[in-house]
């Protein structure tokens, strides 16, 4: 085990990938001599050269088709778009490419392919830089989607990411990138995906949280348990494949749950979990399962106002204790 | 270009030909379904391009793809039964018409998205490229497609990487309904080039030979590390866009003009004035690729459709 | 009222719009000469001229780009996509521009401008071309969604939704524009966006279900009407603006519900209607409200493979009677 | 070009690097947040284009867009509220440095995606096309955003369309830390109009007078039905990407060797060397800005932040 920060965590299995299978390669903006603008890449172009270590024109659309076409011509690349916001100018080439291709194509291509990239609040990037955009991969099939919330698992994740034969969508979290964990060192250490992972133990209520809100999710855990109120915390860390399993045991178990995460609330992950958990444990629910996650407004530039969007503390806490009726 | 290479283009111009034909009698006959979109006119290019490629070498193509997939290998039987949607078409029933690929092959696929296949042979160019072979990739597409961004965003990406990827550009006048003078801010597509320095000409896309000396020095370019180069192909479908197209754009009379330079007909008649095959040479393999798509629509036709448990199958692949 | 069919309702609202406010005009891929691919602007170019009605080249981003800026500059653009799948090459168009603009400014523009197209199966045009796009812009704020089901819907819809200053996402269904309906002459007859049309009403069950899946539905209604079973079938018209007082009314009185729609069941329109229903109606509940969508598959070209991805009368029958357990 | 001109470019100049040399003292003070993007030793463009612009001519912007906004007539004192998150701000502290807009002005708003504020402008210079004004709409836009698919669309669309719009490239060598040469296919970007049928001319964007020379014809052009036209100045920016960018791609004698080619300083000697003012009047604009800008540097920190309870306002629009 290594104390890593989450960015040279991501850094250090791209390069232990990157030497491990020559097809892997990585393209992205700013990502060769600058290292990306958020290190991810940093001291990649020393140690592989500029032939696998591409910056890219500012043509996302392209980066994508071409990680597409490269893939599915037996190379293994990894692209960088520099906020998952771009997505956005790719859609196509994501959604009508990369996701359906296999499916297709009768299952006669395989499409390793990682698009990865930070997303989310809490740099003051307003509208068009802060969004959570999972909901739309998680919607059209053909998408693995993953959102590590902790250095460790970052790396476990994307070393599976990266050894997958399909398209994965790893969404990172800007202000995770600081953040410190072990790390385990194994060179094969990998999380499989579909494997929730229940942070804490609990009985009175299930909290389901993504990315940045499972360390949000385990602060508020932690005060509760003070009140009394034992949470029980899970990460299902990748959203597509979901560990339908493990959510529905722990709500089985405890009659209550609420989801949070940065998405919008509208039509987000949490309303398909929430749906699927009726669904699934209708009768085990002694409360709604209660949703959290960005209102319904374009993410607003001034701090308070963004605070104002998305989950906060309290309202996660509020929600716990309304599914408990306290 | 020697007599054996000549043949083979004849062969699979009148193959695409033949294949188009019947594809339409079967779609008027209610066999088929979906959007179709035939090649027939524009049979010069695809023959001509892939006459010079390897099965290591990509191509992408368009909705108008039947073409560019037998030109690059495909077998009439499994193309046909794809365009039925049957269990042995090359993509299982899923893909249709306008999805059909053949990897193995080289054929990174039709591409139902106007310009969505461009990216993705300049990712078959960049796969060659690193692996350091002298294998190449040819993105076809139509000229609407030059109007979207990601046709543009390929052409600098090639420029830039100095990637061995063909841009062959089949101008046949029309977007659907829409003629490129009221696309297309320039005549000649090929003019694009300058804006990613790198070569572009224009060439009559009825005529084998002048693709031939075009695709030639473009591959050649390619092959040794030249970089990227745009061929515009000016050439007409004599088909409406698809299969049921009222026409309203154009008259009879464009399309008769047109119809009267057949790029088969003029290799046809090329070849006979050279002596490069008798008429009768020529006449038979005609007939040799009648019996083929005869014995193509019979596999077709006879093929199970897939089986509705296998639907979830592919999605991801393991 | 004048009988007509779905594409003729629209286009003739597209003409008195038009003839009514000469700052509307539509712009698309094959509208003019050819009156659309699918009719809906026939005639348009003999009455209005080429500058309002404006071929495009297939420029999709530009295009909606052009709508965006023409709008917020005081006109009422009209843009026609031929396939509504194309909105991903026009996504950040869509959802970073037209939608957020009017938030990011301050509130100090409008941006009046309809995008519409058609969408969905039936025509076997595979897994490009018979997508359902919808639920990406209902997640992301800023968008109006209308999925009108019949010909004077269609009608009273798409006139408010030009007269609306917001961006508004119509989107209509390929098989519905031959159907024929109804629609009323009055030049000013509009729907509201956000009032739900109950389509029948019943007492054991509420179906909602959106474009032609309402027709599909009112085929079940009838015929579980003679096992007994009485079904209230809501429309909600607009899946934002969504009416959720009809919805939670009716399953108050109901205490059961069955979402159908076309688009993809995972993070799906229903995904969001069942968590809101679980949310203001849990103590009303008999059984979990269950979704009917496409698989989680893109959609097959083979029309038996088609059948089986989205879902069927039989589907909508059974878990109408799941929910009832019969 | 009048005396009465010159000076306005030369006081909106000096506006806006005094602006943006008080963002950047206030982001080292924590005072502002987010990305903010400084326009010093590109200010010509900016100022000597929108001389020439109407409140009824559009603009569409970046983010790098305080310079563009400024020029096209906005109060230094709400802009710089707005890169704070003021209530007061030109968008209620909503859009921050990278949206900022002043419909009312005729700026379309900066654009925080490369390339999305293009096709903007478009539409406006559609809408006054369409209203039969002889009004038009420029497009600022950088290098780097010549390689996103948009801009291309855009130019295509334009030229088909026969639009008032002018295309401003400033070619400031970087794209973040991409130089040019690693990201674009062409050294000249105005080599781009050839692709488009349209003009297209590289000046000297540090001097004002070539940019000048270049915009008025191509306003000419837009303004009597000419259509648009491609202008690509090459320039520089002194600070990082960002306020914070390690600038690990360029060397102090690179950026040392721009400064040396101040854009005010050079305007600053020809205006003196042409008696078309003395060095005291320069000085004197020079300190009626500072002023200007102590007035908006206290309107801004003295103004309240956005009340939480209206953050849901204007979603929708009513
Ligand atoms: C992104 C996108 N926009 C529009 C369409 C609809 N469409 C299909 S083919 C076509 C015309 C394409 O014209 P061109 O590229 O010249 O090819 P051609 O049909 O002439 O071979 C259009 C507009 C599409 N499939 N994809
Ligand atoms: C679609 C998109 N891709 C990437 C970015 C990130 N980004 C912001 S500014 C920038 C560089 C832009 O370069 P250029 O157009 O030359 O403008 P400059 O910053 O030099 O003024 C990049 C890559 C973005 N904002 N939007
Ligand atoms: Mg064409
Ligand atoms: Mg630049």
């Amino acid at each position: 085990m290594s104390k890593k920060s989450y960015s040279v965590a991501i850094r250090d299995v791209i390069a232990e990938e990157m030497s491990r299978d020559d097809r892997v390669f990585i393209i992205g903006e700013d990502i060769a001599e600058q290292g990306g603008i958020f290190g991810c890449t940093r001291g990649l172009l020393e140690q592989f050269g500029e032939e696998r270590v591409r910056n890219t024109p500012i043509s996302e659309a392209a980066m994508i088709g071409a990680g597409v076409g490269a893939s599915i011509s037996g190379m293994r690349p990894i692209v960088e778009l520099m906020y998952m916001d771009f997505t956005f100018v790719a859609m196509d080439q994501i959604l009508n490419q990369a996701a359906k291709i296999r499916y297709m194509y009768g299952g006669k291509a395989t499409l390793p392919l990682v698009i990865r990239g930070q997303q989310g609040v809490g740099r003051g990037n307003a509208a068009t830089h802060s969004q959570s955009v999972e909901s739309i991969f998680m919607h059209f099939p053909g998408l693995k989607v993953v959102m590590p919330s902790n250095p460790g698992e970052a790396a476990g994740l994307l070393r599976t990411a990266i050894r997958d034969d399909n398209p994965v969508m790893f969404f990172e979290h800007k202000i995770l990138y600081n953040t410190q964990g072990e790390v385990n060192d194994d060179p094969d250490f990998a999380i499989p995906f579909g494997e929730a992972n229940i942070v804490q133990e609990g009985s009175d209520v299930t909290l389901i949280a993504t990315s940045q809100y499972v360390n949000r999710c385990k602060a508020v855990a932690e005060k509760l348990k003070q009140d009394g109120i034992s949470v029980e915390l899970i990460d299902p860390r990748t959203l597509v494949p979901f560990d339908t399993e493990t959510v529905i045991d722990s709500v089985k178990k405890t009659g209550r749950a609420v989801v949070v995460h940065e998405a919008h609330k509208t039509a987000g992950p949490g309303a398909e979990i929430a749906a699927m958990i009726m669904e699934e444990a209708f009768n085990y629910l002694d409360a709604p399962v209660l949703r959290l996650g960005a209102a319904a407004c374009p993410l607003p530039f001034n701090l308070n106002l963004e605070n104002a969007v998305v989950p906060q503390e309290a309202d996660i806490e509020s929600a716990i204790k309304k599914v408990l009726y306290k | 270009m020697d007599q054996e290479k000549m043949l083979w283009i004849y062969r699979k111009m009148q193959e695409i030909r033949k294949f188009e034909e019947r594809a339409l009698l079967l779609f008027e006959r209610n066999e088929l379904r979906g959007s179709v979109h035939l090649y027939i006119g524009q049979e010069a290019v695809a023959a001509t391009v892939c006459s010079h490629l390897r099965d290591t070498d990509y191509i992408s193509s368009t909705h108008r793809g039947h073409g560019h997939c037998i030109a690059k290998g495909a077998e009439l039987g499994p193309a046909l039964a794809e365009m039925m949607g049957k269990a042995t078409g090359y993509c299982l029933g899923r893909g249709g018409s306008m999805h059909i690929a053949d990897v193995t092959k080289g054929n990174l696929g039709a591409n139902a998205i106007v310009g969505g296949g461009v990216p993705i042979a300049l990712g078959g160019a960049l796969a060659n490229q690193m692996r350091g072979t002298d294998d190449i990739a040819v993105a076809f597409f139509g000229d609407g497609a030059t109007n979207e961004g990601i046709v543009h965003e390929s052409m600098n990406l090639a420029s830039v990487w100095n990637l061995p990827l063909i841009f062959v550009c089949e101008n046949n006048l029309y977007g659907i309904s829409t003629h490129t003078s009221q696309s297309t801010a320039v005549e000649d597509i090929s003019v694009r080039a300058v804006a990613y320095d790198m070569p572009g000409e224009t060439v009559d896309g009825n005529d084998v030979l002048s693709i031939d000396k075009a695709i030639v020095k473009a591959i050649e370019r390619a092959r040794s590390g030249g970089g990227p180069s745009l061929i515009e192909c000016k050439t007409y479908r004599w088909q409406g866009h698809w299969t049921g197209d009222p026409q309203v754009y154009r008259t009879r009379e464009e399309v008769k003009s047109w119809m009267e330079k057949c790029p088969i007909k003029r290799f046809e008649e090329y070849m006979v004035s050279k002596k490069i095959a008798t008429e009768d040479e020529l006449k038979k393999i005609e007939e040799e690729v009648i019996v083929q798509m005869d014995a193509a629509e019979k596999f077709a036709l006879e093929s199970p459709e897939p089986d509705p448990a296998t639907v979830m199958d592919n999605v991801f692949c393991y």
